[in-house]
């Protein structure tokens, strides 16, 4: 089955890429793209590892056709920083202790930067419906919790996100 | 309908490293010509701050500041060869070899800076700052990055450890268990108050309250990683997870986040945690381990606490609403237990 | 939510310490919350093939015939491998410490064990190929009863599960089916106690469920070596692993990893590598072989059940007086580390107290089931469930409070453990009174004067007269119900000291600020051994009443060993 | 190998599913894609429909219609639809929500569907396209009978009758895990009143049969009754009419059987879960 060509922009750049017909976007992003980011971690959108934004919004990249993705604006956490400077949101990760073994940590960031987006000043409620879709094995989701509250009590939702 | 409080509590130990020994570990640690150390290691770090606890305990023995030690694990071609992570044995085999690995280095660290300052090593101390000054006489001293540069370019010193740490393997007598176990314990106590719904069997975890004893505690933010993470697998163990919902029949196994059961984001309860530390004799700076027991002494608790609550005891784990209800039916109701304390005594 | 109590053992302690005991940040917390960690999976390879395997669809069943030819001519398929193309294809992982026999082939021959084995693996240019061909591979089965329970398993004329152990349970010492614990006499304590309390205790099996599955990339390198890009939690035990299975010197592996989604045990079986780098081999191309999560969830390996009798008898002061407890590890179809569990809960009996009389026997029982391995807590967990509830009710039975029946048993610096080696460092008491305090829960002046410091050793540090049994010999179910046939006599011990590590300074209980351990010989003998040639010496205890009725078996001749170290007396058999 | 189709309009996707037993609708992926994934889709043709209407809500009149490829988000992000917010924030977590369709729903299996749930409290029918003909609605219940079966063409729509007052609606889906869990079971009720009494009440369940299905034993108890705590009881007497729940991960049927009444009793007297 001859390979789809799909364009699109990736943290604010025009990439392109071959894909299946059936491919998924996760697997483009990684194996394709080189953005590592999004990570596999059950290609069921049970678990929220691979969770990019695509024109803002959050999806699961397992379940996400690529060619389904030609022209739209996606990104990842890779595309986070601002240069050498952190997102507010990593630098919460980082104070509060919110990563352990890390591989949930970019789809929790991606999460977390959606519900911002959104809503500058969020509840604890609206904090963890927010994340419940990504699963976290270490942490026991408190100190990611604080992490995202205490972003937002700093602003990360208003200046940037 | 009624919901139903309890507390419970329970208390444990835990051996640290695999319990036979032979489960050796080893470190190499070299500077390069600015006295910025390496550390190489095989060991793993799968998210329990092996790379940290190792960076600190280097950093502390070898007298330098936390940023000039960088740890590299792990490549099988550059870091010697290290059990593994698990057995709770990374911080006190790997912490020991890092130890001995880093005292070596300083060894030759202190001696070339002896050579410059024309001082005898035994003399000398270093700030935890970057400096090395004679006792006493702060104002005799010498930069490490000034050391290393003449240990390289000077005085032709590798500034270089190897450490090796090994608790020799024991036997077993086959008719009376005799052994020589694990040198050091970890000890925990932990209280957990629960909410059951005697209608629907469902149990809420209102709080815990649990101190631990680890030994000397190396980074407390990540004991404070380990154990919240930990008393949330409690939790999971204890009321939510496995595999085999209906065990030893082995149908109905889940494949998935969403049937695997644990608890979620809405379900944690409040946790304190105080901790203690009695140094382990053989431990890196008395330490021990946080990584395993952490959700050992919540299973036990929480049962405790649903019996204290409805008088219902599940052996059977994991304490599902389903055996709690037919507990209640099998007891013809509930049948609360004393209640115990008051108010929980948080700072 | 995290307080530190200083006052507490501060003058075991200097605290003066400069980096030690600070909570600075992680040095991998940046390449975390930037996405810049790179894990096992974060690498990029060109030419790239994709590894899946076929897994049995029945708990137990004779594999008559495969036939992959239509999956070799299916598009994009590489290569298909079976059993015969492993060239070690039988492996127990404690083998590198030559413990236990090889039971568990890589892919599955002429019968598969439990629901999800191996039999068959695809390598193909994407993992969709890889997929669409492995519903063209056709195995012809026949079932076979499974056995699920672990009794049940244990009965004669249980299905044999795993014919290296036609027993159905790990055999220790070439002598018993299980391991025994004795220390002092329980039967006579029982007889004498004012409650006997008994009950079973089940836990259920727990996958570790890490975020990221278990997975390998392996690439052939420069220099004929392969690059191998693991999550293993223990990378040299991998590499060891590894190097037997596809029979490569262990140099011409380089193992890549240290940075792992979290494993919690779950990551310690080495079920990616050996195939990935069996594919590297045979293809000459990079091999990528990820278990994806349904495969993690039920063939992942899982911590294993475990069914726990306590039987134990208790004054009515509230001091227990003898605890036995029988156990069983559900190994599932393989070895794996289970009968290391078995071992270290032995040694974890009877918890965290003082008890003169106390007496286990831990089995391993093999049953129609993915093979459980190690998890957070191994061989502890569930055991500690099982006691904790069981004080629970004891407490109960003589009217005491939880917590102070907890701090009246609970062992001091000094007590003699059922093991048979004085307790030290011992923290329980204040770990109780803490924690009763936070938690505001009441408890008399006397369980709050009470110490870890004190009232231990003197006569609870002898070691008790203790009756010998012959119970459970290999073989020989009927065995299982045996009289005692010899006491041993109070004081002894049979096993040498370990050479234990020192530290400088330790001594006035005070350490220094920095610790190095060096060794200082064992008081009565020399260290065990380490030559893998020589058998293990005999006892250095002999009994003076008739030798046990199954005469020893001979020495296992000198072996060629894959493992560096014989691992104590627990396996002394031949290896295959 | 699998191949994907766009299609610019509802009918041609209709006409290309009528004549090709393996071709199959992708919408928002969070069926399809999985069977992908884990290999138990290798082969057919995926069918993707950029078609507007498939998207489209028309929900301020008093017909309600929402298309087949309308997303949980979007039914969230809709004021009109505010007495679907509960059933429609039950379905996954965000991002999920933003893939998930109205459509999709329909064919999830138990204990999955929980929007299906809803909409057949509402009374609701399933536009289906067979061919290249339009479209022609099908009861929600007749349609769920025979989805086992499947060949019934492409669903473009669902239908119902607006509530007349929108807390007459309730919904609760119970589940293990807080705040994001599959369902132990779910409850859906549509309970009209008139003159302080219940009107042709319309009760359904999750997860207590292969399908969701009608409580049939509790509208009738229900009906034209005040709702008071004999209502309710008779309501718990006649919850399990009907029921059929499966033994699964979550819970065994005995314990489905158990707490339906409770929940059931608890949602109609207003009490938390």
């Amino acid at each position: 089955m001859a390979k789809l060509p799909v364009q699109f922009r990736l943290n604010g750049s025009d990439r392109a890429g071959f894909v299946d017909p059936a491919g998924n976007l996760l697997d483009l992003l990684r194996r394709g793209l080189g953005d590592f980011a999004p990570k596999y971690g059950c290609g069921q959108g049970t678990c929220g590892v691979c969770t990019v934004l695509i024109d803002g919004e959050p999806q699961l990249s397992c379940l996400t056709l690529a060619i389904s993705c030609e022209g739209r604006q996606i990104e990842t956490a890779s595309g986070m920083a601002d240069g050498p400077n952190l997102h507010p949101l990593q630098q919460a990760f980082m104070d509060n202790f919110a990563a352990q073994c890390g591989f949930c940590t970019p789809g929790m960031l991606t999460a977390a930067r959606a519900l911002l987006a959104k809503n500058p000043n969020p509840t604890r409620d609206e904090v963890v419906e927010a994340i419940s879709g990504n699963i976290c094995r270490c942490t026991g989701y408190e100190p990611i919790i604080a992490a995202i509250l205490a972003a937002a009590a700093g602003g990360a939702g208003m200046r940037r996100a | 309908m009624a919901r139903h409080e309890g507390r419970g509590m329970a208390s444990v130990n835990y051996p640290i490293g695999m319990n036979l020994g032979g489960d050796p570990s080893q470190a190499l640690i070299h500077s390069n010509p600015d006295g910025k150390f390496t550390v190489a290691l095989s060991a793993i770090d799968l998210g329990q701050g092996m790379k940290q606890v190792s960076r600190q305990i280097a950093a502390e023995t070898l007298g330098v500041p936390i940023e000039d030690v960088y740890v590299d694990t792990a490549d099988s071609d550059t870091g010697p060869h290290d059990m593994g992570s698990f057995a709770s044995r990374g911080t006190h085999r790997m912490g020991n070899a890092v130890i001995a690995a880093a005292r070596e280095a300083r060894g030759v660290l202190l001696d070339a800076a002896a050579e410059e300052l024309e001082v005898n090593a035994s003399d000398l101390v270093t700030d935890g700052r970057g400096n090395i000054h004679v006792r006493g006489a702060p104002s005799k001293t010498i930069t490490v990055k000034a050391t290393a540069q003449a240990a390289q370019f000077k005085q032709g010193k590798t500034i270089a450890g190897r450490g090796i740490f090994l608790i020799p393997l024991s036997a077993v007598d086959a008719e009376t268990g005799e052994m020589n176990p694990n040198t050091a314990f970890a000890h925990a106590c932990l209280v957990a108050d629960v909410s059951v719904d005697d209608e629907t069997g469902e149990v809420t975890v209102l709080r815990m309250t649990s101190a631990y004893e680890l030994g000397r505690v190396i980074n407390p933010r990540m004991v404070e990683q380990q154990l919240v993470g930990g008393a949330w697998m409690g939790i999971s163990h204890a009321l939510y997870e496995t595999p085999e919902p209906y065990y030893p029949n082995p149908e109905h196994g889940p494949r998935d986040f969403n049937e695997y059961l644990m608890p979620g984001p809405g379900d944690i309860a409040p946790y304190h945690v105080t901790v203690l530390e009695r140094p382990a004799p053989d431990g890196p700076f008395g330490g021990k381990g946080p990584g395993e027991m952490c959700a050992n002494p919540v299973l036990p608790a929480i049962a405790n606490a649903v019996y204290n609550a409805v008088g219902v005891r599940v052996d059977e784990l994991p304490i599902t609403p389903e055996k709690i209800l037919r507990g209640i039916r099998a007891n013809g109701g509930v049948k609360p237990g004393p209640r115990r304390g008051g108010a929980v005594n948080w700072r | 939510m995290l307080e530190m109590r200083k006052d507490l053992f501060a003058d075991e302690r200097d605290d003066n310490l400069n980096v030690v005991g600070k909570g600075v940040q992680r040095q991998d917390a940046p390449g975390h919350v930037t996405a810049r960690t790179r894990f096992f999976d974060d690498h990029a390879f060109d030419g790239l093939l994709h590894l899946k395997v076929v897994r049995s669809p029945h708990h137990h069943a004779r594999i008559r015939a495969i036939d992959v030819s239509a999956a070799e001519r299916a598009p994009g398929v590489k290569r298909v491998l079976r059993g015969a193309d492993v060239p070690v294809n039988k492996n127990t992982l404690l083998s590198l410490i030559n413990f236990g026999k090889d039971d568990e082939p890589t892919l599955a021959v002429d019968k598969a064990r439990y629901k999800g084995e191996p039999i068959v693996a695809i390598i193909a240019d994407s993992e969709a190929e890889a997929l669409a061909a492995r519903k063209l591979v056709r195995i012809d089965y026949e079932p076979l009863n499974p056995v699920f329970d672990v009794e049940e398993a244990l009965k004669p004329g249980a299905p044999v599960v795993n014919e290296t152990y036609p027993g159905n349970y790990f055999e220790y010492h070439q002598r018993f089916d299980h391991q025994k614990l004795r220390f002092g006499d329980v039967e006579r304590a029982f007889a004498q106690a004012d409650h006997v309390v008994e009950h079973r205790y089940q836990m259920s099996p727990i996958e570790h469920a890490p975020t990221e599955t278990n997975g390998t990339i392996a690439a052939p390198e420069h220099n004929d070596r392969y690059v191998v890009h693991s999550c293993a939690q223990g990378l040299f035990f991998s590499l060891g692993t590894t190097a037997k299975i596809v029979d490569l010197e262990s140099n011409r592996l380089h193992f890549i990893g240290g940075t792992v989604g979290g494993g919690f045990g779950g990551k310690v079986d080495s079920l990616s590598e050996p195939l990935a780098v069996l594919g590297a081999m045979l293809t000459g191309r990079p091999v990528r072989y990820v278990l994806d999560r349904e495969e993690e969830m039920l063939y992942g390996s899982p911590r294993g059940a475990e069914r726990i009798y306590v039987k134990d008898g208790v004054m009515r002061d509230g001091r227990i007086v003898a605890r036995y407890i029988r156990s069983y590890f559900d190994a599932g179809a393989y070895t794996r580390l289970s009968s290391y569990a078995a071992i270290k809960c032995t040694a974890h009996v009877p918890g965290p107290y003082s008890i003169p009389n106390v007496a286990s026997d831990i089995y391993v029982a093999y049953t129609n089931r993915c093979p459980s391995t190690a998890m957070r807590g191994f061989g502890v967990t569930a055991v500690d469930f099982a006691l904790e509830v069981q004080m629970d009710r004891l407490a109960e039975a003589v009217n005491m409070d939880p917590m102070e029946f907890r701090i009246l048993n609970a062992y001091r610096d000094g007590d003699m453990k059922a093991h048979r080696r004085v307790a030290k460092n011992t923290a329980l008491v204040e770990c109780v009174q803490v924690a009763a305090e936070k938690a505001n829960w009441p408890i008399s002046e006397q369980a709050r004067r009470a110490s870890s410091l004190t009232e231990g050793g003197g006569e609870r540090a002898q070691i008790p007269a203790t009756p010998l049994d012959q119970r459970g010999q290999i073989g020989r179910p009927e065995s299982r119900n045996g009289p005692a046939t010899q006491t041993l006599p109070a004081g002894t011990t049979r096993i040498a000291l370990s050479k234990q590590p020192v530290f400088e300074g330790a001594r006035d209980s005070r350490p220094t600020p920095v610790q190095v351990p060096r060794y200082e010989p064992s008081p009565r003998q020399e260290a065990p051994r380490y030559d893998p040639a020589v058998a293990p010496p005999l006892p250095a205890y002999q009994p003076a009443a008739s030798p046990p009725p199954a005469a020893p078996p001979p020495t296992a001749p000198a072996q060629p060993q894959h493992g560096a170290v014989r691992f104590s007396s627990v396996f002394g058999t031949r290896r295959r | 190998m699998l191949d994907v189709r766009s299609c610019a309009s509802l009918s041609e996707a209709a006409g290309i599913i009528s004549g090709d037993r393996q071709a199959l609708l992708i919408a928002g992926g969070t069926l399809v894609m999985r069977e992908v994934n884990e290999g138990r889709l290798t082969e057919g043709t995926l069918l993707r429909v950029t078609d507007p209407a498939f998207r489209q809500v028309n929900a301020s009149g008093g017909r309600v219609e929402i298309g087949a490829g309308v997303t949980m988000a979007m039914v969230l992000a809709n004021r009109d639809l505010s007495y679907l917010h509960a059933p429609a924030r039950g379905i996954g977590g965000p991002a999920i929500r933003t893939m998930a369709t109205i459509g999709g729903n329909l064919f999830a299996e138990t204990p999955y569907g929980d929007f299906t749930v809803a909409l057949l409290a509402l009374g609701a029918e399933v536009v289906v396209q067979a061919g290249y003909g339009s479209g022609r609605a099908v009861p929600l219940e007749d349609f769920l009978a025979g989805r086992e079966r499947g060949g019934q063409g492409l669903v473009t729509a669902v239908q119902f009758a607006r509530p007349q007052n929108p807390s007459e609606f309730l919904f609760r889906k119970i589940s293990r895990v807080k705040p994001k869990g599959i369902s132990v079971l779910s409850i859906a009720a549509h309970l009209p009143t008139s003159g302080g009494r219940l009107v042709q009440p319309r009760v359904a369940y999750g997860a207590m049969a292969p399908v969701p299905m009608r409580a049939r034993g509790v509208e009738r108890a229900l009906d034209g009754k005040p709702l008071d705590t004999a209502a309710i009881q008779a309501a718990k007497q006649a919850a399990l009419e009907g029921t059929r729940p499966a033994t699964d991960a979550i819970a065994s049927d005995w314990y489905r059987r158990e707490i339906l009444p409770v929940h059931l009793g608890r949602l109609l007297a207003g009490e938390p879960r």
